[in-house]
């Protein structure tokens, strides 16, 4: 039964107990992410040194089990990477969910990538891919540092 | 035809979801459509086709009629004085921009205020928003009660003598709250101020009675109202109709067009500019017949016993909060689950075959006012049970199973 | 698919008007459907039917995906270089109506000139009669010549500094002539001028390419093409997409909204608020297959035959005027009959099956450039025949002894 | 066969040739009539006379076979009828056009009735019934002369 992929145990748990839900204090870097269709927000904060390593990573924000688990799973695998580094890792995760079957990044532990493949669930329900890769959007635009909200324009 | 086995008459049951009968709980987002109606359009292309209003060939002369008698039938539908009083649009968001755009032009001017309320869909808003950019239009929001309900002394209290326009919903898309509309319009009349109705939720599940309700315009979806996809109505009273400027300039909606100027067509021709929705309009005629032989009165009827069940299943189940508690109340439950987000409760149901709707149902000024990002939206329409009802608890414990919540 | 019997796929041919076999000639006015397009129709009413893009259950999520499918179709068909570039709309005339608001609310002021011909249809004429209203905006007409035929050089003749829009029809309603877009496009643009075209004609008969013709608009009525009533497409580059306000407001178009503010969604959402038409754009994508399933070469070269031969008899046939004589022509025969007024053509004409269109085809101006009140058009779709074009000949010559004329 | 009703001779004859097709000198009363449809145009002019009779009537204009014969047959028969009769016979002729089965009217020939009654073949030819009724509606304009013209509105 899909649902069970879906909301599976790691899931359901990062959903309930997010990781990483704070701000990072002397954040250098942040984004806003919006979903306009079911209202899911995030923020995420990054601290990156002198050596454009991600020292800390955060976010805020409310939404599904499905975005929460997401964000907090994302923020938890990212802490410690080069800057490079993550950004290979969100290519690798953004192409797993949409076409992929698997990740094929190195930069995981065996442990770290049954972590992230517990999203690849909603590949089996087109309409909550969004929900699982708006934290990463929003990390890749707090990275490259653009103003705007993701999805989002300036208020009219 | 009885009410009770209705949903015979809708092909769409005849079909599994995830091999599980269909609960279609999303009537409010849009209606599922009757056999007659589909038939109607599949014989209107198969055998009748032909554009209307311009040729004179004996399609285009049978198609024209049949298009107009729906003009009639509406008219009668809704009771309107006249039968150009019903403009055919491409759905509510566009009778209301029509109305705003037309209006906004010839009458409103910088400090001018219009009226809302917290309740209204963001079709109600954003074509109003638009005047607030291009003119300083100011926009009020009535104040939402506890209930969610939004009365009339809450509008009472926000008219100045600045307000130019009101517009409110019939009946809320997300509380249900069924608004006190004649009342309404009699105290803005006394005011001067015309009243338009955003109907969209108010035409699929009360009487309407537009010389009754008095009100200025009223905006329809028929793809609401058990028609297809792609057709509005709006009720506009004659002398709006004929005082307005026009809104969309085309082929159909002028008299003489010459290089230096232009005139404009009579009504309702004025408001109808291209190839309109030619099939839509003529299988519009048949959901309105069809909710004729059911009769109003026992729609609305049996809504509200539904209501009335659904509400109490509801609060029975501990975990579920229902959005809203108005006296007045029609067609929609909306409500929240305890530690679980409406997104995952939309797919959980689904497994189950229940189609509800998660998400903020283009109402965020009311999400925020309620301080949620989102609620589930179980909507009804005339073919729902109470069987439909049970099933949507049960799966709703599913949800509470799967996230162990209680 | 074999044009030569295409006429089998359409099922109103298996009717009879006044005990005749019926001979459509109206079609550049609107199409008939094939069955492909009615059953998909009725399959989608019958079986899957939800709205789009709103809610995650399963009928909404078949119907979205199926909704967005349509949209990459058109954009393969019209070869469009980015599938967002596709926007939804009423028919074509809201499609320049959006264009034409939009534009000219963000770009034009008053003394600035667009650029039209002689030959434009009202609804490339009356959008932008609008801005000369509200804006003080100039409208130009580039000049048709005796062939009714608008050259390059004659548009280049009404280009000025002031020109900040050139609307100009692809292929005319009337004349048939078809026009050098891409050199229009070409000259244009070197002076900086965007360029609209009206599509309506040129989408059911001619190859498309919006790379190679590089317009920056493009509106479309898919009811000419085969496909159901009340649905257009508006083609517009990307950047105008970005750069141009937002034209009706309400639900599926906004990103946040706020009591003070609203932000717009993403492309190509921002120009479809409220409902859209989701049955009919789901099942214009049997239209597309349809026409490519055929092979649009194969339409043009048999569609150019018939105007050959229809042009060759009623040339043959001494009381019959044709209008104009474009070396590139497409899709109508227009004409006059000496001493019988087109309307007393057209009802006659029916009572013998044929069905053709009479009056001035929404094109006022280019009618009082010829001097003629009215006219008589046959117009084809990929169904006729050499067979129906000579009973029209026959019947146009019914007309005559009723008429004793000779 | 309803053709031969619709086109009977004596529509035929005044459609080709329409009487009255001329302007009145020193008319006192005039309207415009335009049939967007079909681009029917009619111009209608009137001398009434201090008595309120209708001294001289004529049109200008130009249409399809049945607008032309309404036009020509309408001004033949209202010449030298009081503003009164006029107008009571114009009504007839609408409700004939429309939904009765005869004219009632008592100030007509039996040979002018038969003249009025060749239209109303245009019964079973709906579209068209605007083409007979055109003269008609802006010989009442004319009278009670009000100044726009039928169905179109000062430009804009
Ligand atoms: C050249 C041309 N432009 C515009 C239109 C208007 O299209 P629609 O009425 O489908 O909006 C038509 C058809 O009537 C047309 O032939
Ligand atoms: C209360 C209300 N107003 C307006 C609308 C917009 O209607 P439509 O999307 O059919 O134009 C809806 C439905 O979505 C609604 O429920």
């Amino acid at each position: 039964m899909n649902l069970k992929e879906l909301y599976q145990e790691i899931i359901l748990d990062h959903g309930k107990n997010p990781r990483n839900l704070r701000k990072t204090e002397n954040f250098n870097k942040d984004a806003k992410g919006h979903n306009p269709l079911c209202g899911d927000k995030v923020h995420v904060f990054l601290k990156l040194n002198e050596n454009k390593k991600i020292e800390d990573i955060s976010f805020e924000g409310s939404g599904c089990a499905i975005s929460m688990a997401s964000a907090s799973i994302m923020t938890d695998l990212v802490r410690d990477k080069e800057e490079k580094e993550a950004k290979d890792l969100i290519k690798d995760f953004l192409d797993m969910i949409k076409e992929k079957p698997e990740l094929v990044t190195k930069s995981l532990s065996e442990d770290e990538k049954t972590k992230l493949m517990s999203l690849s669930g909603v590949k089996k329900y087109p309409m909550r891919v969004k929900c699982a890769t708006l934290a990463w959007h929003t990390l890749i635009s707090a990275i490259t540092n653009s103003q705007e909200e993701i999805n989002t324009e300036k208020f009219d | 035809m009885n009410i009770d086995n209705i949903k015979k008459e809708f092909p769409i049951f005849n079909n599994k979801v995830h091999n599980n009968d269909l609960v279609y709980l999303d009537s409010a987002n849009s209606s599922q459509k009757p056999q007659v109606v589909i038939d109607r359009i599949y014989d209107f292309y198969s055998k009748e086709f032909s554009n209307v209003g311009r040729s004179v060939h004996y399609l285009a002369v049978a198609a024209t009629n049949m298009y107009e008698n729906t003009r009639v039938s509406v008219q009668k539908f809704i009771n309107a004085k006249d039968k150009n009083e019903i403009v055919f649009t491409k759905g509510a968001t566009e009778a209301i921009n029509l109305v705003a755009s037309t209006y906004g032009q010839k009458y409103l001017k910088s400090g001018d205020e219009v009226l809302l309320t917290e309740l209204e869909h963001h079709s109600n808003y954003v074509p109003w928003h638009y005047l607030r950019k291009s003119k300083g239009v100011k926009i009020e929001f009535a104040d939402v009660n506890d209930d969610g309900e939004v009365t009339l002394e809450s509008i009472e209290k926000k008219i100045t003598s600045k307000t130019k326009m009101i517009a409110i919903t019939h009946l809320s898309n997300v509380t249900g709250a069924i608004l006190s509309i004649k009342e309404i319009t009699e105290l803005a009349h006394s005011k001067n101020i015309p009243v338009l109705v955003d109907g969209c939720q108010g035409a699929p599940h009360l009487k309407l009675d537009m010389q009754d309700l008095d009100c200025d315009f009223y905006a329809i979806s028929c793809h609401k109202m058990y028609g297809p996809t792609g057709l509005g109505i709006l009720y506009a009273k004659k002398k709006w109709l004929e005082e307005l400027p026009p809104y969309q300039g085309g082929g159909g909606m002028i008299g003489e067009v010459k290089k230096e100027g232009i005139t404009y067509g009579d009504l309702p021709n004025k408001y109808e500019a291209g190839t309109m929705q030619t099939a839509q309009v003529i299988a519009f005629d048949e959901s309105i017949k069809f909710l004729n032989k059911i009769g109003i009165e026992n729609v609305m009827k049996h809504e509200s016993e539904l209501i009335n069940y659904g509400q109490e299943i509801l609060r029975k189940n501990n975990s579920v909060k229902l959005i809203g508690n108005p006296k007045n109340k029609g067609g929609v439950l909306s409500f929240t689950l305890d530690g679980i987000h409406p997104h995952d409760i939309a797919t959980i149901l689904d497994e189950d075959g229940v189609a509800i709707r998660a998400g903020h149902h283009c109402c965020q000024i009311l999400h925020d006012k309620l301080n949620i990002p989102a609620s589930a939206r179980a909507s009804l329409g005339i073919y729902n049970t109470k069987d439909d009802l049970d099933k949507l608890n049960n799966a709703l414990n599913n949800c509470k199973k799967i996230f162990n919540t209680k």
